[in-house]
Order: structure tokens, then C-alpha cells, then sequence
């Protein structure tokens, strides 16, 4: 029975991922290409990915941006506030090492000085698609989780 | 250039004992910082150039240069006065042009000039509330940028 | 309660099934929905994505659950289940095997109103044990949401009584075996179906959990399993709702008799049920999804000057009548 | 003119589009083609790079550090030979540094597929073991 | 649960509420619908709101220190980057703002190649906003279905310059690669299918009820308001002053093909609505007409590393109004001096100044005008001038303000 119920949540912790959002300084750039991995062309929420409005409801925490000192403790904050198992993806070169703005005097380089990060996907920035490799690399945990010959059409 | 416009910057430049500069696209009108918000106002009530574009600062040296881009059609029209790095402080136009709060708010910070009657005198608007004090204003040239990322432990 | 009753209310057709009805609706709306913006929806989990609801609540129920120090602790933890318990216990009442319920009483209409007030009630309690701001204001939506909607939701609902002349879902499931009432009181169903979708949270009521307003509403501060409950508990209620719908106004589990064999002939009973169902949930949902949100006062406003008087014109014009 | 009013305008051409099939791409269960100019990762042929520095001092975004992977004699002056290390991280794929290096020995890739557990494995040092 | 996570976690403060400053009511996430967090202070009288007082800095990255010490082509990409919806205005700002500080020409067809993309960034910055706007009003499928058409013109921009959103293509002298071949027949096929689409909405922007009343007389400017707080854009052009950059002041080839400008009388939010989509059916047929004229020859100039000394002020047209560079230069490999005055900044005053005398609820609605990522209402405190103390706005004094105002205005 034990085992059956980890089965059953590790099989759902794969299918169904919400992820939260937070800008730390970023240029829009990344945030606009997360939002459109969500929308028709990409649909992201066929992997089960959703945003969700509160972190407490988050899985996964999506993070663009230099992390300026402004946001970051605030990004500690909603960090805090997620419920375990939580996952941390920083997304493009800002967020990554502090990209274009390295020596701007206003940023930091990278966010994983802020919060323990899971996952990097570069970019600047990444698009849809690369997004959404890195999100199913996160939760299938395969270096190349690209299901290509899995025919899903739904 | 049109000579209807023109003549009346130069009869404002005369009266305010400024010096009037027609260059390529934009014609400078150099007054004395307290002599700003006359100059500023002068200016915005010639036909179509109420648009104020922006404030710029610049660091000259010794000196911070304040400058006030005012737009209309092919040509900008911009106010230039310097106020010394030892006592940056100048009148605020905002209660004039309200369009110039933000601007000057932004300068304020940037580069450490106090504007009198600003709204947001003594406030921070781009900068973090706890930037460092000891720190100079980070867009002047003696500020430097790594050491103002160590102050705020960026690094 | 008999031990066949019991058996029945736990396995089929009771909770059980209908929980899987709840899940199913989900899906069903987050696919319906998906196809109408252009997009195909959940695909991985389950053929066609059909276990994507299953597979949101295992996942919440494994997480970790925070429980805020300012809230309460114990509203918190079971506040859910009791929340849960409203539609669950409401959903018991629906005949479907044909005009048969698990549980009856000859009032039982008038106890739906209380499972629809309770169930909000719970709603509003909840979020203020969460003790979260945006939880709060959500209250306050919600406070005057269900102020607005609860006199034209229960006068809806008293008019498919008053043409049956009962006040059990039974009876008036069967009194509509000739005519279906949303033919005699079409009105009063464009009610109840514009006050569900108040009760429901969805647009363009869904102004108590507006997420680009106020972030999660008063499931803010919710995580883990009661963040699943409270989840499938608003499915349960949609389910709820759609079968009330269909049991006042469309005829409940009634149809066209097959055989002589009662066995066969009450699950000929339910498929008429489910289609009926699920025609009520589709019709909720193809008007969610193509509407914006309105503000606060402007539902409020719309409830009081339109859809009451409605209600009240269409419960008259019926007395009239009989 | 102000168009008709109407409640649920949206309607028809919801069910519209739901009846059209939808645009999604297959992606991640299949291979994307990506258009024929996008600028994906950096690549460099360590064969043909010569260790000029023209990419350091051009970058925009600080990625490329020159390493020094041992001495060579040119005449009778001993120098330094420094090949490029990429700091692929930080690197925003602008192709200023393609576009200067005289000896053509960086690409932009079509590769996006980039997503790595280990920040530091996006530090790209091809370039210095031929150097060797 | 063998893997479930051991012992609950208790935490101090009341969730969410941490993540603003000063402890204050945030209006909306953090999140989702992209955006640089901006913070607004609102002071209240009863309902209405008197005065605001915004806050930013939240994005404060130092983009123009870091100019001054980098190189002039370096700073194509960096100046770019202060923004990733208007990335391309930027780079053509700045390095029409340099050009004009040296003797050298631009070529003819760099002109025209720089009206085509500028102008494709309008269209897909202006589809961006509008399904933004959906989705602050509660209404996904509209931002569903408005996103799945931007894409045809990201996909178009990507094929000309690389890159969906920091299109890096400007530099100075020209662009950096030509136009690719055949793309004057796929422009005028995936164009012609936005414009439908727009045709389709602004039909139902402006007959859609449940967005009507959210959106009609919200947020009104005068023209003399206008006038006052110098806003830029689709913003002064929705009170009924008709100034474009594009015409007043034309850059790039825009004396050649030349924009219809948009206006409308209203002032509201609705009106913005209707003025941006009319913007977009515009800028469709300039893209258009940009191509059928466009001459042949080079695309770019060979360009010096160094600057002549001087000073140069320049703004062009971007989606959301006049962006102003400020350059000055002394000679050398380095700016002395960038001065950006974005869209945004400009019109941050004249949307505090719409805000009064709206209510509370309009908040969110109101700042859509202003920009596209109006999302960022995710700092909004509210301070009440009777009590004059800071609106905590946590505990029953905000249910039963609700209640009470809710009331008044039922009865
Ligand atoms: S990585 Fe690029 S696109 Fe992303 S935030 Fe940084 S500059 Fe913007
Ligand atoms: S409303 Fe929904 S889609 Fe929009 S930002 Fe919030 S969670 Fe995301
Ligand atoms: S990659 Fe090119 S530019 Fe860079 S060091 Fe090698 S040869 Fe020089
Ligand atoms: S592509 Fe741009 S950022 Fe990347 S290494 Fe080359 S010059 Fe640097
Ligand atoms: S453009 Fe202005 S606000 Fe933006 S980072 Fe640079 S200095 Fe700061
Ligand atoms: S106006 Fe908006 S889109 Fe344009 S650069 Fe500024 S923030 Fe970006
Ligand atoms: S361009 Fe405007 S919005 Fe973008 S970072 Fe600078 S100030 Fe903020
Ligand atoms: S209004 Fe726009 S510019 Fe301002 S913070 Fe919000 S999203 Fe950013």
C-alpha cells in the first residue's frame, strides 16, 4: 500500500506542476515569453504546468531577473512561503549570472545568492519552448527528456 | 528653424541674461540656476512647447548639469543650468510643470541634487529606502559601481 | 439507514461516484475551455489528459502543508472537511436512479438551501481563519456576493415547488414527467443558472477568487491537502449544482422507459441523468469561459435591479397560472 | 459608430475556434525547427580560433574570459597563448562577438534545448584543450 | 505518505503580506501577467481615491552608469535591454541618436528596414497589452486568443532579425542583415490574417458588455490634464491632442511612409481600447507599404568605434509613446553620458492623476492605460486622509468598508 501511494504521487507530482511567478528586476523579456509557454501556440498546461496566484498553492517557483536589492527579500519571502517539495528554476541569463546588467551597480549576480536553485535555463530570452524542455527536464529529472517519439496529440 | 518661435526664445535669453545656442536640432538656452523656473516657463508658454521630454543630468566635473528638454515639431528647445557638487541644490519647477516630478525626483537620486518643493523632497524613488548613506549618488563619476554593489551586499 | 443504504450512499451512486463526477468535470471544463481559446489542454496525464484533476489532488494532498501563524489552527484543519461535507451530503438527496435518492425526506428541497448557505459559509469562515489580508477581502466580496445572489438563487428554486406542489426533490422530479419545467419557468432557470455561477466563483462572477485582483481570493493562504479538498470541494459543488439543476428544472434521472427489467431501466435511468448533466455543466461553462469579470457593485447592482425582480416575476406569473 | 451591444459576444466565435483544430505545437513530443536565423547557443571551433581576444572585448555581457593554456615562441619573444573560455550562463546570444572574430570560428547554434541542473556546466571550454 | 515531507512548517506573519514593503495592501500578484513591480501609495477620502503617490525603483538595475563604462556597441545591446516588449525602439533610439552625431549616412534601405520591424514591434506590443487587458478583466479567452495571433508577428520577426524578443538587430549604420528573401509575401499573408483578427476585436471591445462597463467612462483625462503632465502615447493621443513623434518629428523613413494618426476624444479607458487596435490596422499597412517601397542597395555602413564630441537629444515612437535618448560624447570608445526617459516614466503621473476620484475597485483597470504591464498593481497601500494613518486594511475595518460602500451604493 505504501509503495502504491508514493507510486501515485510520484506519478502525480510529474503530470502536475504549478509554478509562481516572480519578476526579480527583470526587462519584461523573460516574463512575456513565460507567460506566452502558456499560451495556445505552446500550451504548457498540456504537461499539467499552471500558474497559480499564490505561492503557498506553487510548486515550483519561476524566477527572471537580476535581483535587485529591492526584490530580494522579497523573493526570499515568497520563497519561504511555498510548501515542500518546492523547486526553484531560474530563468534566463539575468537570473542566471546577471546577463547584459553583470556590472550595473543595482544587481546582483544571479539569484541563486537569494534562494537554492533547482534548475538554469539560459537565455536571453529563453523561448517558449526552452522553457518548457527545462520544466520537464525539472520534473522528469533526464538530461534529455524530450518525449519524441511519445504520440500525444490529445 | 521657424523665426516666429525663435524670436521670442530670444527675447526670453535677453531678459533672463542667458545665452541662447542654436545647435543642429536643439537650441540651448543656458541660464543661471535661479533663474530655472522663469526660464522653464518661458519656454513651455511658446506655442506648442508646453511637452516637457525629460530632465537630464550630467556630471561636468565639479558641476552637475541640469538639463530641461522642452519638444515641439522638428526641434527640441533645452534649458541648461550646472549647480556645484559642493551644494547641489536648486528650486524645484514641478509646482510649475507638474510633468517635471517624477524627473526631478529621479535626479534627486541619482545624482544627489535637492530640488525645493519637490514632493518628493528627501524621498527615494529609484533607489532602495536603506541605500547606503556613506555611498555617493551612484550616477555621479566618483561613485563607483562595484564598491556600491559590496555596500549593498550584492556581492 | 438500512446497510444497503449505507453501502449505496458510499459506493454507487453516491460519493464515489460522484467525486470521479467532480474530477471528470474539471477536466471537461479545462479541456472545453482549452479548445475554445485555440489550444489542446491537458494531454499527459491519462489518456486525453482525462487524470489531470486526479493527478492535481494526489499531488497537492502529498505536499506540505503551512499553516500560517497568525490563523487558526483548527478551523484550518478540518474547516475543509466540513466544507467538504456540504455538497457531499447535499448531492445524497439527487435522485438518480430514477426518481429514487439515496436519502430522502419529504423536505428535503428546503434543506438545499442550507447546504447552499453553508457551503458559503464555510467559504467565508475558512478564509478568515486563514487570517491572510487577501483572504479578507475576499470575505468581504464574498459577504456581499451571497448577500446578492441568495434571494434570486432560493426564489428559483421554490418555483419549480410551487408548479409540483412539493417540497421534495423526488416529487418534483416526478411531477415533471409529462413537461419539463425549464419549459414552463424558463426564466427562473436562466436564474438559477446566473446565481450558480455566483455560488461558483466563476466568471463573470468569480470576483471572491479574482486572481489578477486579489490573488487567490480566501484560498490565499491554503496549501497541501486542504488546498486539495477545498479544490475538489468547489468541483463537488459544480457537480452539486448542475444535478440540482437538472433535478428542478430538466426532469431529473426521468426518461423514455426502455424495458420492464428495473435493473436495466435504472441505468437507463442514469445515462439520461448524466446526459442531462452534463448538458446543464457544459452550458455553465460555455458562458464562463466567454465572459470577463464584472466589479464587485456592478454584480451586485445586476442581482438586485435584474435578476431578483426577474425571479419574482417569473414565481408570480407561475402562481397565476396554477 | 459604436457597434450593436451585446452580452456574451465572445460565444460564437468560441465555439468557432473550438471546432477548428488547435494551433498547439507538438513540442516537446517532437523536434522544433526553429526559424533559420534565430540565435541559439554560442559554438566555437577550437581549430579554427586563434586566440585573438576579439571576442572578450567585445561582449556585451562579460561571458568570455581568456585563458592562458601555455607559451609558444614566436622569433626569439616568448608569449602567452590564451584561448577563450564562454561563460554560457550569462551569455545573451547577441552574436556581436560572431560577427568581429575575423577567423569565423564561432557559430550561433540553433540549439535552445539548454536547461541544466548545474550552472557551471554551461561554462563551454572547448576552446582550450586544442589549445594545449 | 512515504515521501510526503515531515512536521508542518509554522511561520510567522500572515502570508503574502511580508512580500510587500511597509506591510500594506498589495492590489494583485506578484506575478504572472509580467510586469516591473511598481508601488502606489493611495490616499483616501471616504471611497474615492485624492491622492497617489508612486513609488518604483523595483527594476532599478543602473543601465545608465553601466553605459558610461562600456563601449558604444556594447551599449546597443544593454540599452535594449532595459526592456523586453519595446526592445527594438530602444536600439533604434540610440543608435539614430549616435547617428546623428556623426557625418555619416544611414543607407535608404536601413531606413526602411528599420519602419518595418519598429513597426511590427508595435503591432505585437499592442496585441500584448490587449490581451493583458483580458486578462485583468477576468477574461482569459480573450488574452488566449489575442496571444495565439501575436504570434504570427513574433514568428515574423524572428525570421528578419533572430530573436523573438531582444531582436538586436540595429547597430550603428544601419542593421545588421538584410531583409531574408521571400518575406514580402509572408508578411502580407500573416498580416493580413491580424487584421481580421483586429477588425474582430475591436468589434468586441466595444460591444462585449461585461468589458464595456468595465472600461467606459474609467479613468478620464482632460486635454488640459494632458497638456499639464507632458504623457506620451496612445495615452495623450486618447484625449484628442494628435501628436506621433513618427509625424511630427520623423525618423528613419517615416517622412516617406507615413503614419495616419490615431485619436479619439474620450480620454477613457475604452476609448484606448479602440484608438490601440486602429493603431495596429495602421501600422499593418505601413509595414506593407514600407515593402513595396523599399529601395535596394546596402543596409549598412562601415561605422568608427568613436564618437564625434558632442551632444544629441532624439526620441522616436515607440508602442507606448515618445522614448527619449539623451547622448552626449566626448570623443572617445564610451558614452560620457546616456539619459533614457522611457514611455512608462512620462505617463506614471498623468495614470496617478486618473486614478483620483476613481474608487477603489477601478484600481486595476484604471492602470491598464498606461501601459502593458499594468499587472504590477501588486503594491498598492491605502491610507485614509479622515483617519490619516495608514490603512492596514487587515482586519474587519476592510469587510465592513466593503460592506458599507456596497450598500450605499445599492440603495
Ligand atoms: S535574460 Fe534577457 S530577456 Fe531575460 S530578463 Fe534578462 S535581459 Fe531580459
Ligand atoms: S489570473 Fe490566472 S492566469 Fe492570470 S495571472 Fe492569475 S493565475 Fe495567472
Ligand atoms: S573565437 Fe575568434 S575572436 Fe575569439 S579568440 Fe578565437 S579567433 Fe579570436
Ligand atoms: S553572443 Fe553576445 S553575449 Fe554571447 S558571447 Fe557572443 S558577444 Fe557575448
Ligand atoms: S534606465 Fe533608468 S531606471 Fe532603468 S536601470 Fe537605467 S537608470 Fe535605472
Ligand atoms: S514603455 Fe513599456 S514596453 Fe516600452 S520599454 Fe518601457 S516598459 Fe518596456
Ligand atoms: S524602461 Fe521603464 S519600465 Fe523598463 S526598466 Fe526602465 S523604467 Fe522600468
Ligand atoms: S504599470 Fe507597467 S510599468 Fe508600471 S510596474 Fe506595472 S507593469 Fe511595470
Amino acid at each position: 500500500m505504501a509503495s502504491f501511494r508514493s507510486g501515485l504521487t510520484q506519478w502525480a507530482r510529474k503530470r502536475s506542476i504549478w509554478v509562481f511567478h516572480v519578476n526579480a528586476a527583470s526587462c519584461n523579456g523573460c516574463d512575456i515569453e513565460i507567460l506566452a509557454a502558456l499560451t495556445p501556440r505552446y500550451d504548457a498546461e498540456r504537461l499539467g504546468v499552471e500558474l497559480v496566484p499564490s505561492p503557498r498553492h506553487a510548486d515550483v517557483l519561476l524566477v527572471t531577473g537580476t535581483l535587485n536589492p529591492l526584490m530580494r527579500d522579497r523573493l526570499k519571502t515568497v520563497y519561504e512561503q511555498m510548501p515542500e517539495p518546492r523547486h526553484v528554476v531560474a530563468i534566463g541569463a539575468c537570473a542566471l549570472g546577471g546577463g547584459v546588467m553583470k556590472d550595473c551597480y543595482n544587481v546582483g549576480h544571479g539569484i541563486d545568492a537569494a534562494v537554492p536553485v533547482d534548475l538554469y535555463i539560459p537565455g536571453c530570452p529563453p523561448r517558449p519552448e526552452a522553457i518548457i524542455f527545462g520544466i520537464l527536464k525539472l520534473v522528469t529529472g533526464t538530461p534529455d527528456p524530450v518525449m519524441a517519439g511519445e504520440a500525444h496529440v490529445g | 528653424m521657424r523665426r516666429t518661435s525663435a524670436d521670442p526664445l530670444q527675447r526670453l535669453s535677453a531678459k533672463l541674461g542667458g545665452a541662447l545656442h542654436p545647435e543642429r536640432r536643439t537650441t540651448l538656452l543656458t541660464v543661471d540656476p535661479s533663474k530655472v523656473e522663469e526660464a522653464c516657463l518661458g519656454v513651455a508658454s511658446l506655442p506648442g512647447l508646453y511637452h516637457l521630454s525629460t530632465i537630464t543630468g550630467v556630471d561636468l566635473g565639479d558641476q552637475i548639469g541640469i538639463l530641461y528638454h522642452f519638444w515641439e515639431g522638428r526641434r527640441f528647445v533645452t534649458v541648461k543650468t550646472a549647480v556645484p557638487k559642493t551644494a547641489p541644490r536648486i528650486r524645484s519647477v514641478a509646482g510649475a510643470l507638474p510633468a517635471a516630478t517624477l524627473y526631478e525626483a529621479e535626479i534627486q537620486d541619482l545624482f544627489g541634487v535637492a530640488f525645493d518643493g519637490n514632493p518628493y523632497a528627501g524621498k527615494r524613488l529609484l533607489l532602495p529606502d536603506d541605500y547606503p548613506a556613506e555611498a555617493p549618488p551612484p550616477m555621479r563619476k566618483e561613485a563607483d559601481p562595484e564598491k556600491i554593489r559590496r555596500m549593498m551586499k550584492l556581492e | 439507514m438500512t446497510p444497503v443504504q449505507l453501502a449505496e450512499l458510499l459506493l454507487f451512486p453516491g460519493l464515489t461516484f460522484f467525486v470521479w463526477l467532480a474530477f471528470l468535470f474539471e477536466w471537461l471544463e479545462r479541456k472545453t475551455a482549452a479548445r475554445m481559446q485555440g489550444r489542446l489542454g491537458p494531454v499527459v496525464a491519462g489518456p486525453f489528459g482525462i487524470l489531470q484533476p486526479v493527478a492535481d489532488f494526489f499531488k497537492l494532498a502529498s505536499k506540505e502543508e503551512i499553516v500560517p501563524s497568525e490563523s487558526d489552527p483548527f478551523v484550518l484543519r478540518w474547516g475543509p472537511a466540513l466544507y467538504f461535507a456540504a455538497p457531499a451530503i447535499g448531492i445524497a438527496f439527487i435522485p438518480v436512479l430514477g426518481y429514487q435518492s439515496v436519502l430522502y425526506h419529504p423536505l428535503d428541497l428546503l434543506f438545499m438551501f442550507f447546504v447552499l448557505g453553508f457551503s458559503t459559509l464555510m467559504a467565508g469562515l475558512l478564509g478568515y481563519a486563514s487570517a491572510g489580508r487577501y483572504a479578507t477581502i475576499a470575505m468581504g466580496r464574498l459577504v456581499v456576493q451571497y448577500t446578492s445572489y441568495e434571494v434570486p438563487l432560493l426564489i428559483s428554486m421554490v418555483t419549480p415547488a410551487v408548479l409540483a406542489g412539493s417540497l421534495s426533490l423526488q416529487g418534483v422530479a416526478q411531477a415533471q414527467a409529462p413537461l419539463w419545467y425549464i419549459f414552463l419557468a424558463p426564466m427562473a432557470f436562466a436564474v438559477f443558472i446566473l446565481a450558480s455561477l455566483a455560488e461558483l466563483e466563476k466568471p463573470p462572477f468569480d470576483i471572491p477568487s479574482a486572481s489578477t485582483e486579489i490573488v487567490g481570493g480566501w484560498m490565499t493562504e491554503f496549501s497541501g491537502n486542504a488546498l486539495a479538498y477545498v479544490k475538489l470541494t468547489k468541483n463537488l459543488s459544480y457537480v452539486f449544482l448542475s444535478a440540482l439543476a437538472v433535478t428542478l428544472f430538466l426532469g431529473g434521472a426521468g426518461g423514455p422507459v426502455l424495458t420492464a427489467d428495473s435493473d436495466v431501466q435504472a441505468l437507463a435511468y442514469v445515462c439520461y441523468f448524466l446526459l442531462k448533466l452534463f448538458a446543464v455543466g457544459f452550458l455553465i461553462f460555455a458562458i464562463k469561459t466567454g465572459l470577463a469579470r464584472v466589479r464587485i457593485d456592478q454584480a451586485a447592482k445586476v442581482f438586485w435591479t435584474v435578476v431578483t425582480p426577474l425571479s419574482l416575476a417569473q414565481l408570480a406569473l407561475v402562481i397565476l397560472l396554477r | 459608430m459604436m457597434p450593436r451591444k451585446k452580452l456574451g459576444g465572445a460565444l460564437g466565435e468560441m465555439f468557432k475556434t473550438a471546432l477548428e483544430p488547435p494551433v498547439t505545437e507538438q513540442y516537446p513530443f517532437g523536434r522544433k525547427v526553429v526559424a533559420e536565423r534565430f540565435r541559439g547557443r554560442l559554438d566555437v571551433d577550437p581549430v579554427k580560433c586563434t586566440g585573438c581576444s576579439v571576442c572578450e572585448v567585445v561582449c556585451p555581457a562579460g561571458v568570455i574570459t581568456m585563458v592562458p593554456v601555455g607559451k609558444k615562441t614566436i622569433g626569439s619573444r616568448e608569449v602567452e597563448v590564451k584561448r577563450p573560455s564562454f561563460d554560457l550562463y550569462t551569455c545573451i546570444s547577441c552574436g556581436q562577438c560572431v560577427d568581429d572574430c575575423r577567423f569565423g570560428a564561432l557559430t550561433l547554434t540553433h540549439d535552445f534545448e539548454l536547461a541544466v541542473f548545474d550552472k557551471k556546466s554551461l561554462i563551454m571550454k572547448k576552446a582550450l584543450q586544442v589549445g594545449k | 505518505m512515504s515521501d510526503a515531507p515531515a512536521g508542518d512548517r509554522k511561520e510567522t506573519g500572515a502570508g503574502l503580506m511580508q512580500y510587500s514593503p511597509e506591510g500594506m495592501m498589495p492590489f494583485g500578484p506578484v506575478h504572472p501577467s509580467l510586469k516591473e513591480p511598481e508601488y502606489f501609495k493611495l490616499i483616501l477620502e471616504g471611497e474615492k481615491i485624492v491622492q497617489v503617490v508612486p513609488r518604483i525603483g523595483y527594476v532599478h538595475r543602473g543601465i545608465e552608469r553601466a553605459a558610461q563604462e562600456r563601449t558604444w556597441v556594447k551599449d546597443i545591446y544593454l540599452f535594449e535591454r532595459i526592456c523586453g516588449i519595446c526592445s527594438f525602439a530602444h536600439s533604434i533610439s540610440f543608435t539614430q541618436a549616435v547617428e546623428s552625431m556623426s557625418p555619416f549616412e544611414v543607407p535608404d534601405r536601413a531606413r526602411y528596414i528599420r519602419v518595418v520591424v519598429a513597426e511590427l514591434e508595435r503591432i505585437h506590443s499592442h496585441l500584448l497589452w490587449l490581451g493583458l487587458v483580458g486578462h485583468w478583466a477576468g477574461f482569459d479567452t480573450l488574452f488566449m486568443w489575442v496571444w495565439k495571433d501575436r504570434e504570427h508577428v513574433l514568428d515574423l520577426e524572428e525570421g528578419i532579425t533572430g530573436n523573438r524578443v531582444h531582436k538586436s538587430y540595429s547597430t550603428f549604420g544601419g542593421v545588421r542583415k538584410d531583409l531574408p528573401e521571400g518575406i514580402g509575401a509572408k508578411v502580407t499573408a500573416e498580416l493580413g490574417y491580424i487584421e481580421k483578427r483586429v477588425a474582430y476585436y475591436k468589434d468586441l471591445v466595444q460591444s462585449e458588455q461585461t468589458l464595456t462597463v468595465r472600461t467606459r467612462g474609467v479613468g478620464r483625462i482632460s486635454q488640459d490634464t494632458a497638456r499639464k503632465l507632458s504623457p506620451v502615447g496612445p495615452l495623450l493621443r486618447c484625449t484628442g491632442i494628435g501628436r506621433d513623434v513618427r509625424t511630427e518629428d520623423p525618423y528613419a523613413a517615416y517622412d516617406e511612409v507615413r503614419p495616419e494618426v490615431q485619436t479619439s476624444k474620450d480620454g477613457d479607458i475604452a476609448s484606448l481600447l479602440v484608438l490601440r487596435l486602429n493603431e495596429v490596422l495602421d501600422s499593418c499597412r505601413m509595414v506593407k507599404e514600407a515593402l513595396e517601397k523599399i529601395p535596394s542597395g546596402p543596409f549598412k555602413v562601415p561605422f568608427p568605434r568613436t564618437v564625434p564630441e558632442g551632444e544629441a537629444a532624439f526620441h522616436v515612437e515607440a508602442p507606448r509613446g515618445e522614448l527619449f535618448y539623451f547622448v552626449k560624447s566626448a570623443g572617445g570608445s564610451v558614452p560620457e553620458r546616456v539619459k533614457i526617459r522611457t514611455p512608462t516614466m512620462a505617463n506614471l503621473l498623468t495614470a496617478t492623476e486618473m486614478l483620483k476620484g476613481q474608487t477603489l475597485a477601478d484600481v486595476p483597470v484604471v492602470l491598464t492605460g498606461m501601459d502593458p504591464c499594468f499587472g504590477c498593481m501588486d503594491r498598492v497601500s491605502v491610507f485614509d486622509v479622515d483617519k490619516s494613518k495608514e490603512w492596514s486594511l487587515s482586519g474587519e475595518e476592510l469587510r465592513d468598508y466593503g460592506i458599507e460602500y456596497y450598500r450605499g451604493r445599492r440603495g
